[in-house]
């Protein structure tokens, strides 16, 4: 009984289809300092699916997705991923389970160029030598599947506009076979075929059984690739909706709370 | 054609060698040679690497005070290999291939000092705290030298050291310090220049005029003030400047075909009330 | 349906220590230290080792103010320990040739002013890493203090009003040190209270920001190479006050001192984040480590071991305990 | 002749009233390294209207407001500020005259609290020393017209969500009576009730007479306050178009160059 | 209506001179350097000259190299002169108590590694700032070398391979630049060819991503420091069979020297920017500046001075003339 009443206080939650979740987080909390960022979250990711994380700023979308990609270890709460508790201790234990991240500061290596970030930490490599070569075709590639233009792919990623360097930041999640795709605010600097370009990136990656959690602001964006939506108010999540059952004037109401 | 005679030195911080340098250039213009001197700012490898530099530029003469006395060994030998002349000064080198010896023997010197320490205080406790430069080889010697005889004599304690780093700021804390830890000190041991000025100005500062004596090393202005004033007991004072005379003459004439001593002596002073009217004019 | 909650108010108590956590840490830690030589020697507590211990370190203390500043602005200054061994040199030299104590101060201020204004040229306007440009200034300064010295120690004499500077006392305490605390409390004014201060902090920050809002950058960036100048040029004077004679073999090693003391009061070396009051308590424990370990006799072999185990000690209290925050009730 | 027909293979210009602009630019150029960020580019500020600057990631939007802010000093053209030529040598001659710029990177200083990033660079003083106190209070005005809640004013910026920190810099821009409010993708990381706060705010800095020019890729939103576009292409401006006598595709088709 | 033009090409030459500024640079001032000594004096640009600079200079760029890696990573090693000394005097002691030198010499490079272990474990799993950590540690290191020769210098004997390795020839070459070219071409090719290489890189430039991209950044951090540990225990082996002895007293002042090399190579003291060919040439400029000087009988008290002003000098032309880019037709 108090499993369920607990998790409805928590906001609900809805399965679209009866199949596992990749990705199953319940009571999730988490503190910074003597700030509450999470207080309490039950989030599940479906395969196939596109999951809109909404939410005012500071609500908390930002931590809960580096929470999922093991880049905050919360303070209590459980991760199971296909059905089995984890405990993640880093970055790399999410990647190692194929969950990808795109984050909102981009986390890209300013002094590296292009073709380097796009493999960072995924180096092609014969024996110990990167294989520059194999590299460089490969990220060609990669930008092209995404419609992205960058005139000199061995630049520094430094000098290149804000849109550019998130393009390459989306380009580098998804390129890598994710089961779990969470990308934090993808499109914010990009331009309109950009940003469409990324929105068939998602219906593609979806097509092919990957979870996919996007975090934005643009909402008419969630009602044209995402299947369900989680609100978030102030570190909970107060609602989850199917996006089919929904309307745009629901969603804005329950990310503002009502005022 | 005109000679060159190169003179290796330790570090250009302190008078004492600075003196050296000019009793040397002053030797080298009297005899009319070019002098060319290099300062190791206190790295060991530098000497030698100065050293292997005059070599290659085929100078025809070196002179060297040595920081690491063995480690400079190498150095000396490729310059007698190469036909080169080299002498030491101060520092006393290992056996080797070096012409001559100059300078004073600092373990003897060390020694006799503290006879003179223990004689002027004949009969009395004496409570000796020291001021010492451990990145100093030479001042090593004489800190162990003097505590030798030191030790012989049971009325006299060492109370404490400690460490002035050859820097005389560094060396005044310290020595205010030492002399607030040890309220009942009558005396002070300073093994260089910068701990002897440091420990001057200390028993100054700290009002201690009265109850310590000041030894050691070195004179300046303000060591022979002391003197005049009666807290400094004595103070051994080499003679650099003969030292560079010595060294640059020893180097022409064995370039000229001469032998010389293997062992150029040139003695310290042990500076008292009595005779320090001599040195006044070295410090002006 | 969906429950609308507001998060819990944050502890204001959590959040001054969280503030303040690094000068809490040094204050800390230097409590300690003095609790631990008190009850280990016996001179520690007394008045006379105390005010010894402030004389001996005003001329740390006071630079260290300056270099809070420099640093702040993420920059560092190698050179201190050189300009105060050429301003020492040069008071003495000046002195020796009849200028009086007031004047030649007074030189030696603007002339630590117009060192310092030259590296910080170089730094800010020709855009060249501090470390580099200060390194250079380290080896000409002490360069120029041996040229003009010729390596011998100048005496000063018959100056009794600035042996009174270094020597003296006012109410019974000593006259650097009530000079040094002067200063400190300027300092913390100037970087907490002031708009000068507040641009230190936003250069040291964001420099870019810093411009794009229109601050003065660079000449702020300049400025606090000046000011350290000027600091060393204060410090300069007083140890040549001390030991009564100018030389440039004065204050080797100093910078790294200077630099220990602040870094230990909890500025960050990224720039930014820092504090004059942990600057403070970090040269104090710096000194009373010194003076504490001579007290106790440890052997003189020791006592760079012990000084470099202590600082490390504190530093790392001080990012183990306080560095990521205090948590609530949180295990790990 | 050649002025005009030159002005016009710049991709013309439109005025829409006759007074004077607010700020002019006359073939603007500005080559970093050996990459042409910009070619020759006119633009013409007004008062009371609101100028939308849109284009493709990397055409050189950001580029160009920071030329008028000062950020960037061009390499040719000309700059008048009300008629009369200038040269700005830095942000600050630009500030002086009463332009202010959002930054795309926001420029905040992350070690300084809300309150004094909000008035960095104009703190309010008494004598020597800083007013914190009257700070404090006009902050929370300033936010408040913006209707962004912080938690705390005093706490350092470093912590913030991305949209409380994109909030910050905006109230920073807009409270100071800008004569010019050029603002770099504002909106990019705000939620809902922020853009619309963001947006309203426009409309009001509109009315008073102010020249803004908007940098977005939210094209619905120009046309809700924007009075003209300006669309750049690969460092030039390619068109200039009354955002009453166009519509979203002909805007999409100009921004993409038709392909 | 519109013309939909495309930006010009970015011109290749132009491209290549900005990506390699920094090391265009000082080999420009290399070789002016060159020029300079060899038109000034007879005996620079002998043979014997050239390879007694190689040889003495081994130790710096054996290190130099190491420190690149730890500067690239946004950190800085100010114990390798502490190091250095502590390697030099414990292999002299050893030999002198009967170990042959291979074990020595197997043990040093054993126990560099492990002192840059321990600094590197406070630096990247404490987070204690690398300045603090070898600062400390250079303070620590050099109180144990003294301490463990009591400020004597320990003589070696009688062992020739050992000797061979600090002064003997291979094919006319010194046994120590062998060495050192090759560790710099090892450097070289690990720092632009190997995962290893990039991860540093990418730890330098962003660490926090680095981190979220799965890479171990805390094992990368700790990692460069104890190869600097291995590349000044070589270094001291080198400098104890050159000069037959081991002391407490060795490589003072080689921590600027090392550092200077690497910044004067172009290396970015923010880390992220670097690169091995440049702190070689940076070195070989700092080494042949020494020796030039030594040649042309420059007065001592003039060298600190002109080699400060030379330092400062490259670094500026090095940042004016490259470091905003060249700009093609631009007059500003
Ligand atoms: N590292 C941190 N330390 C302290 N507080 C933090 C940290 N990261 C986030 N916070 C706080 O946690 C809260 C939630 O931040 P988060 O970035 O998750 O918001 P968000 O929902 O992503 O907002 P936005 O839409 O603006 O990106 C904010 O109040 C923020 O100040
Ligand atoms: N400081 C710089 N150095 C070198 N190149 C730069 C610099 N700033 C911008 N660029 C280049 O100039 C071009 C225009 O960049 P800009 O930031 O103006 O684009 P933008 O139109 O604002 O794009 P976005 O919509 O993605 O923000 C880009 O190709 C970028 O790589
Ligand atoms: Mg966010
Ligand atoms: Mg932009």
């Amino acid at each position: 009984m108090s499993e369920a009443s607990q998790s409805l206080e928590r906001g609900g939650a809805i399965h679209p289809n009866s199949a596992t979740p990749l990705v199953s987080l319940r009571d999730i909390r988490l503190t910074f300092g003597s700030h509450q960022a999470l207080r309490g979250v039950d989030l599940d990711i479906m395969p196939g699916e596109c999951l809109a994380l909404l939410g005012d700023n500071a609500a908390g979308k930002s931590t809960l997705s580096k929470v999922i990609s093991g880049t905050y270890i919360p303070d209590s709460g459980t991760i199971s991923v296909a059905g089995e508790v984890v405990r993640f201790s880093g970055p790399n234990d999410a990647r190692s389970r194929n969950i990808e991240m795109v984050f909102q500061d981009l986390a890209l290596c300013d002094h590296i160029d292009v073709v380097g970030n796009l493999f960072l930490g995924r180096e092609l490599h014969k024996g110990p030598f990167l294989d520059q070569k194999a590299m460089l075709t490969r990220a060609q590639e990669m930008l092209d599947a995404l419609e992205i233009r960058i005139p000199r792919l061995t630049a520094r990623v430094e000098k290149l506009s804000g849109g550019q360097r998130q393009a390459i930041a989306i380009a580098r999640a998804a390129s890598f076979q994710p089961k779990v795709l969470i990308m934090d605010e993808p499109t914010s600097a990009l331009a309109v075929a950009e940003v469409e370009a990324v929105l068939s990136l998602i219906n593609r990656v979806k097509a092919k059984g990957v979870g996919v959690v996007l975090i934005t602001h643009r909402l008419q964006d969630v009602f044209r690739v995402c299947d369900r939506a989680a609100i978030m108010y102030e570190g909970t999540k107060v609602a989850e909706r199917m996006i089919a059952d929904t309307n745009l004037q629901e969603i804005v109401n329950l990310i503002t709370g009502g005022h | 054609q005109e000679k060159t005679y190169a003179l290796i030195q330790i570090n250009q911080q302190a008078l004492f060698f600075n003196q050296i340098n000019e009793g040397a250039q002053k030797a080298a213009d009297a005899a009319g040679v070019k002098l060319a001197i290099f300062n190791a700012n206190n790295d060991p490898q530098a000497q030698n690497s100065a050293i292997e530099t005059f070599i290659q530029q085929k100078v025809d003469g070196i002179a060297v005070v040595a920081i690491d006395v063995n480690g400079i060994m190498p150095a000396v030998q490729q310059a007698a290999d190469a036909g080169i002349p080299v002498v030491a000064i101060d520092a006393i080198l290992p056996e080797g291939p070096q012409k001559a010896q100059i300078g004073v023997d600092n373990t003897k010197t060390s020694e006799d000092f503290a006879k003179f320490v223990l004689e002027q205080h004949k009969d009395q406790d004496v409570k000796m705290g020291e001021v010492v430069a451990l990145n100093s080889f030479i001042q090593n010697v004489r800190k162990d030298a003097f505590n030798a005889v030191l030790k012989t004599d049971p009325k006299v304690t060492v109370a404490s050291e400690v460490d002035g780093q050859n820097v005389q700021d560094v060396a005044l804390g310290a020595a205010e310090n030492l002399l607030t830890a040890n309220p009942d000190l009558t005396a002070i041991y300073a093994t260089g220049e910068p701990a002897m000025v440091a420990s001057v100005a200390a028993a100054e500062s700290q009002g201690r005029q009265d109850s310590v004596k000041v030894y050691g090393w070195d004179l300046t202005s303000n060591v022979i003030d002391g003197i005049d004033a009666g807290f400094v007991g004595g103070v051994v004072q080499q003679d650099p400047a003969g030292m560079g005379k010595a060294a640059i003459e020893a180097l022409v004439k064995v370039a000229a075909g001469e032998s010389v001593e293997p062992v150029i002596s040139v003695p310290a002073t042990i500076v008292t009330k009595e005779n320090v009217d001599q040195f006044r004019d070295l410090f002006k | 349906m969906a429950n609308y909650t507001e998060r819990a108010k944050q502890s204001q108590f959590v959040e001054w220590l969280n503030d303040n956590a690094q000068v809490l840490s040094i204050a800390l830690f230097f409590v300690a230290c003095m609790g631990f030589f008190w009850a280990l020697t016996d001179t520690f507590m007394t008045t006379g080792n105390l005010l010894n211990v402030v004389r001996q370190g005003a001329p740390v203390l006071i630079v260290a103010v300056a270099m809070t500043f420099v640093i702040m602005t993420a920059g560092i200054d190698l050179a201190v320990g050189s300009i105060v061994a050429l301003i020492n040199a040069l008071a003495a030299i000046l002195m020796a040739n009849g200028f009086d104590w007031v004047t030649t101060s007074l030189m030696m201020v603007a002339a630590g002013a117009i060192v310092g204004l030259a590296q910080g040229w170089f730094i800010s306007f020709q855009g060249i890493a501090a470390f580099i440009v200060t390194l250079a200034g380290m080896s000409i300064l002490r360069g120029i203090a041996l040229y003009i010295t010729e390596g011998y120690s100048i005496p000063i004499k018959d100056q009794p009003g600035f042996f009174w500077l270094g020597r003296g006392t006012l109410a019974g305490i000593p006259v650097p040190a009530i000079l040094a605390v002067l200063i400190a409390i300027l300092g913390f004014i100037i970087m907490r209270n002031t708009r000068y201060g507040r641009q230190v902090v936003a250069v040291g920050s964001n420099l870019e920001a810093a411009r794009r809002v229109g601050m003065p950058a660079r000449w702020i960036v300049c400025s606090v190479y000046m000011a350290s100048g000027i600091a060393c040029a204060i410090a300069g004077l007083l140890i040549a006050s001390r030991l009564g004679s100018g030389s440039s073999n004065a204050a080797v090693g100093f910078e790294m001192q200077v630099i220990a003391a602040v870094v230990l009061g909890g500025t960050s070396l990224m720039g930014g984040r820092g504090s004059i009051l942990g600057t403070t308590l970090g040269a104090l424990t710096i000194l009373i480590i010194g003076n504490g370990l001579i007290l106790m006799h440890v052997s003189p072999f020791l006592t760079q071991i012990v000084t470099g185990v202590i600082i490390l000690l504190a530093v790392w209290m001080n990012t183990r305990l306080f560095g990521s925050g205090f948590k609530l009730g949180k295990k790990g």
